[in-house]
């Protein structure tokens, strides 16, 4: 990896070294001196009053609220992954249906749960349990938040297997064919494994959406961490510090989730992906490989 | 449905998304493409100042975000940039998105200099142009082409994310949806289907659009 | 059909004797066209039982295109093509039932990535031909030590070289006992080194008669193994010849020049 | 009578002696807050008045959020609703409502020593509120020049008040006077009466249960016989708040 | 040093008049390692002015790392590499202008798909050897000429065969006015028509007087163009001689078994 990082330059000789270490120092200094300012404005607000962080050191407001937020968050990311797997998987095989109106129906549904924001369909679908009290009451947040979460990245993870089926190299559908496979076989004994376990990454990265997205149960009264910590700031008054370790909770996993994603990445890799594209090998990218198949971008969003 | 119009500044809430969507957007851009070549930089300062970048702005959700730039830059620190607070919150609204999809803006270049072939830059070199100019002359100008769909995919994404700056007061179509259900509910389904209309209609080119532009514009192989 | 693979050595003069003359492939007057671009030009061609066809020509002459087309992985416009006197299903089981009879060995290998070595050769049999398993991978492991790469049964293709890759293709298609083998450019894929090994293998497998169809430039081979050496130039079946013929007495221009620039370095 | 027989089923089995579920908001200070695992404030004693001089056992509080209260009673999930749950006609149609226990009027809250003294006062200055807030509107009808920042919450309010970046707040005077009683604010901010109209507090239960109802009012009334009311109010409002004792405390409104 | 293959023709004769015998690019004791992986091994390389070295062996021998690192396209941990009696600057201006003396062709081609052909060529003189515009196309399009492209100057590359392409980066380099040339398998991604047509480039070049170090399957261009054969396996260079002496009687047993592989089909 850190030796195939980047072909964009050359490596660095002794006074180009030197040059970067400057570098590496005046960027520190600059940012050591942007985050004084901010440290120094902050504490001038009180932020860093021992009376707004004690209670995070202590247990209660973790017991009390965090805790069952991050249970909310954590629950509702799970419920909403499974369920969008299997959308996701449902309509990846309809949209791959050999009926034309089938593919067409599937595709415009999927493209519709694209195209709208989360957030709508949350609100929307939440105020609709509530109307017509779909479901137990105690219910209605979290069956709001999962319905969003689920019909937008089922949609995506659609996609995502889609174009996973998409980016095997054609000789692999090709070979099974040869074989005596019929279509059907093909695609279920070779293209779908190799699809999903070429997806995997991806899928991963897809937990990261979801959990990000979460947070937007906030507007819906859904309890989450995000919820939680502003319930918890109306008793202690510590808005501010407690967003940041909100943020600091959810960064965590996040990244977690991220290097997982990329720990799955390498592994397929060394157990040799030659499904990947070929042209990959020959050199998809100059940059060092992190950036997975192109549709990550559209994923992580949102 | 005639009624929401009368009732709600449905039209307003449209502009405000629009106006969202193209403020930030181009500021992402630019933001997102300093990060980027901070990311690619020769310099491991400048490279672990732009992966630590993405990597906290990525996996924080864009509520928090705004909710620091408001809380954090506005109240703590007391930097107004409007004394009209609407116009405030609405220029917090803009730093919010821009410093979140300057992050996937960020990815988006990367991801299109992962489309250009290793050798592109090592026979830029081999005739000796030095850094800059392979950057210049070879590289960037095929990654941003390459780099035309994931920056499509991130300009839809940021439109439908303009919904989050509910949270700040900034009306916008998640806070006319809000609104419905709140002073309105039983007019929530009209409200839902004009909103998620909008939002068909108003994503659908700029797909349509990226995708037309990354093939015209497409380097060849 | 003949027994191909029965009799390890010296069979090939008999199943020629038991065989020729017999045609097996057959395509009539068969037509192509990717849009504006006419692939396949009235192509007439017979190959008999036990026959060996080298097809050779400049690149984009429609070589690689035929012979998908005998497979069905590409539609044909008009013409027929027939296989043991029936002609190709359009669809469906029968389909890749007459798939199951044609092996073919791709210029990219494509194994089955995310497959063992054994797995790879096993597949056919158990899930077409509906072999028990235990059968299957003993037959598999019979192939594989014929192509030489037994000891990497357990092994995944991507930790395989090329050459070893590529017979491993040849097992798994001779693992489902095919009327006839068709390979499109089996070797171009390789590093030099490793192209010996598979046209060593090919040439055997020549020998003890099975009908083969190679798109190839390995002159070597063609001169060595094959019947008869087909000439396709823009889509069209420019000349047939044996190939010593060929060779030393190509009757087209186009033939002349193809060689000409091939032969020298 | 036949409210009598409803009121068991209401509970499904926890509206008896064994215990009682009550829907209060956890996110206001002086009137429904979480404190760690307790709660405290106006609704919260009224609940647990109510409760125990019904007998109906152990109070547990579930949050009530403004949205989803009338389900909550629809459902059954709780057996009240305490969260500054005011009565209006549309929601008469889908539950019914004892009470009032208190009757509140809309207020600003600013620092003390801002000089602004009513509305009047408020013109060209910076008013904090919660989106799709009526008080919001009201004032925004009555000072057009108002210079408005929404938030989501009133605690975000609360904490620009007090750093200084808005010069009022408004909404129900119990709420404003809620933070203006919290630590972290106490001696900071004023409330500033007479801005708007009243908000009549009832609690909710479900519709037709006139029993339940009458018990409630009768439990009110001894909750303000007692003194117990004024004890509330006083601690969970605060020493200077200026009870409006034309209003307060209400009549309960006959139960239908 | 021996006599370059019977020099057929009169421009090489006199360059190597001038030049023979001063050392133009020198390695020593070169060692580099890819991890645990050691590629180079005590490199020891001198190639004179003039002179037509082709490096083979078999894949994964490090030929490729070898040619690179003359570049400094890869860095190298110990020994040193000098060109014209220069070590190899390390990085920045100096470095651009010795890597615009050494002309580079890789397997891949690599012309840069935004600009059209001519402008490819014209790149380098433009930006590094400051030429104008109009100098730096009229020599272009001399050297398109030369290597017979120059009717295609307007097109891009993806619309060029593979071999045209090998011949606008062969251009491309040779614009540059470069002391030496790489060449790193430049004729293996090409359909074997097209092989021909870059070697006959190559050959003529090498004719007059270039000095290259080309990596290479080709024996054929070996025999015909090489003044010395190189030998590398396992990272370590083996054997060094005369083509006709190393093709006929290799010394050591990794060239004789690499040989035959690679000789007989
Ligand atoms: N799927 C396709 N769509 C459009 N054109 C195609 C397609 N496949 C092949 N062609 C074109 O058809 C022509 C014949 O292709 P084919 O692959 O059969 O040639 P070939 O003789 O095998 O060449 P090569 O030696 O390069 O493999 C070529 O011009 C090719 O570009
Ligand atoms: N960037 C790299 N990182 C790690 N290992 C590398 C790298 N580049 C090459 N190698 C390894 O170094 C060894 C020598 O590689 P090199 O490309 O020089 O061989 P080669 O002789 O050119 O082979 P070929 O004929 O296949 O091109 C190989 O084992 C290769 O896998
Ligand atoms: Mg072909
Ligand atoms: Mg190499």
């Amino acid at each position: 990896m850190s030796q195939n990082a980047s072909v964009l330059f050359d490596a660095a000789g002794p006074k180009a070294r030197t040059r970067y270490r400057l570098f590496g120092v005046l960027g520190a200094l600059l940012i050591a001196a942007i985050l004084a300012a901010v440290v120094w404005k902050f504490n001038e607000q009180g932020q860093f009053e021992a009376a707004k962080w004690k209670p995070i050191v202590g247990g209660e407001l973790w017991t009390a609220y965090l805790l069952p937020g991050l249970w909310g968050t954590l629950r509702a990311a799970a419920i909403s992954i499974v369920l969008a797997g299997a959308f996701g998987g449902i309509f990846a095989l309809l949209r791959m249906s050999s009926i034309g109106p089938v593919r067409w129906v599937a595709g415009a549904i999927v493209e519709f749960f694209r195209a709208v924001p989360v957030l709508l369909m949350m609100i929307f679908s939440w105020g609709m349990y509530v109307k017509y009290n779909l479901v137990p009451s105690e219910y209605f947040a979290l069956a709001g938040v999962v319905t969003a979460l689920t019909l937008y990245n089922g949609s995506v993870i659609c996609e995502v297997i889609r174009s996973g089926v998409d980016q095997l190299p054609k000789g692999q559908r090709e070979a099974g064919l040869s074989v005596g496979l019929t279509q059907q076989q093909t695609l279920r004994t070779i293209l779908l494994p190799q699809a999903i376990t070429a997806m995997l990454p991806s899928l991963v990265s897809q937990l990261v959406v979801i959990l990000k997205d979460t947070a937007l149960g906030y507007n819906i009264t859904y309890l989450e961490l995000l919820y939680s910590g502003n319930t918890a700031a109306s008793n202690y008054g510590n808005l501010v510090p407690l967003l940041l370790v909100i943020a600091a909770i959810f960064i965590v996993i996040n990244y977690s989730l991220t290097k997982l994603a990329e720990w799955i990445e390498r592994r397929l890799a060394q157990r040799g992906r030659s499904v990947a594209d070929p042209d990959a090998m020959a050199g998809g990218g100059i940059a060092g490989s992190t950036a997975g198949p192109s549709l990550q971008h559209n994923r992580d969003l949102a | 449905m005639a009624s929401l119009f009368d009732q709600f500044d449905v039209l307003g809430a449209m502009w405000m998304t629009i106006k969202l969507t193209a403020i930030s957007a181009v500021l992402a851009l630019v933001l997102g493409t300093i990060v980027a070549i901070m990311r690619l930089s020769p310099v491991p300062a400048l490279r672990l100042l732009g992966t630590s970048y993405v990597n906290l702005l990525r996996n924080t959700p864009l509520t928090l975000i705004v909710f620091f730039c408001l809380l954090g830059m506005w109240q703590t620190m007391g930097i107004e940039l409007s004394p009209e607070l609407s116009v405030n919150a609405f220029r917090y609204a803009i730093i919010g998105l821009t410093v979140y999809h300057a992050a996937f803006v960020c990815e988006a270049l990367r991801s299109g200099v992962n489309t250009i072939p290793l050798g592109q830059a090592e026979a830029a070199r081999s005739i000796g142009l030095t850094f800059g100019q392979s950057l210049r002359e070879v590289v960037l100008p095929q990654a941003f082409r390459g780099a035309i769909t994931p920056l499509g995919n991130t300009l839809i994404a940021l439109a439908k994310n303009t919904t989050v700056v509910v949270t700040i007061g900034v009306a916008e179509l998640a806070y006319f949806m809000a609104d419905v259900n709140e002073q309105a509910s039983d007019q929530l389904t009209n409200a839902f289907i004009i909103a998620a209309a909008f939002f068909v209609l108003f994503t659908i080119p700029m797909g349509l659009g990226t995708g037309w532009l990354s093939k015209r514009l497409a380097v060849k192989r | 059909m003949t027994e191909p693979s029965d009799a390890a050595s010296a069979p090939r003069e008999q199943s020629i004797n038991v065989a020729r003359g017999e045609p097996l492939v057959v395509l009539q007057d068969v037509q192509k066209h990717f849009g504006p671009l006419h692939v396949l030009k009235d192509i007439d061609l017979t190959v008999h039982h036990g026959e060996v066809v080298v097809v050779i020509g400049p690149s984009g002459s429609g070589k690689s295109t035929l012979c998908r087309a005998i497979n069905r992985l590409e539609t044909i416009e008009s013409g027929s093509i027939t296989i043991d006197g029936k002609p190709l299903p359009e669809e469906g089981q029968e389909l890749a039932r007459l798939r199951a009879d044609v092996g073919m060995v791709f210029q990219s290998f494509n194994l089955f990535a995310h497959k063992t070595i054994l797995e790879n050769v096993t597949l056919g049999p158990i899930k077409v031909r509906k072999q028990g398993k235990a059968t299957a991978e003993k037959r598999a492991m019979e192939l594989l030590e014929r192509v030489g790469v037994a000891h990497q049964a357990s092994k995944y293709p991507a930790q395989l070289s090329g050459g070893q890759q590529q017979r491993v293709a040849i097992a798994r298609s001779l693992a489902m006992e095919p009327k006839v083998m068709l390979f499109d450019e089996p070797t171009s894929a390789l590093d030099p080194e490793m192209i010996n090994e598979v046209l060593d293998v090919m040439t055997a497998l020549a020998k003890e008669g099975m009908t083969m169809i190679v798109v190839t430039h390995e002159m070597g081979f063609a001169r060595r193994a094959a019947d008869r050496v087909v000439f396709m130039s823009d889509g069209q079946i420019l000349e047939e010849n044996v190939p010593e013929e060929f060779f030393t007495n190509p009757q087209t221009d186009r033939a002349k020049d193809f060689l000409g620039k091939i032969l020298t370095h | 009578a036949c409210g009598d027989s409803e009121t068991p089923a209401a509970g499904s089995g926890s509206g008896s002696g064994d215990g009682v579920t009550v829907g209060i908001k956890f996110d206001q200070p002086g009137l429904g807050l979480k404190s760690g695992n307790s709660y405290s404030g106006l609704d919260v004693d009224v609940a647990n008045y109510v409760a125990k001089d019904l007998g109906l056992g152990t109070v547990t509080f579930r949050e009530a959020p403004s949205k989803q209260r009338e389900q909550l009673i629809k459902s059954g999930q709780v057996n009240m609703v305490i969260a500054t749950y005011s009565i209006t006609d549309a929601r008469k149609n889908e539950v019914s409502f004892a009470g009032p226990y208190f009757i509140a009027q809309q207020a600003l809250l600013v620092r003390k020593g801002s000089g602004i003294t009513g509305t009047e006062g408020l013109s060209g200055k910076k008013l904090c509120s919660v989106s799709g807030s009526t008080s919001a509107t009201k004032i925004k009808e009555k000072v057009p020049g108002v210079n408005l920042q929404e938030f989501d919450t009133y605690s975000k309010c609360a904490e620009a008040l007090g750093a200084g970046r808005i010069d009022a707040m408004t909404t129900d005077d119990t709420i404003l006077s809620g933070y203006a009683n919290q630590n972290q604010y106490k001696g900071k901010f004023e409330v500033v009466q007479g801005v708007g109209g009243d908000e009549i507090y009832g609690i909710g239960i479900k519709k037709g249960d006139t029993g339940l109802c009458n018990r409630i009012n009768g439990a009110l009334k001894k909750m303000v016989d007692s003194g117990e009311w004024k004890k509330a109010v006083t601690k969970n409002l605060g020493d200077d708040y200026k009870l409006d004792s034309a209003k307060n405390p209400p009549q309960a409104a006959a139960c239908s």
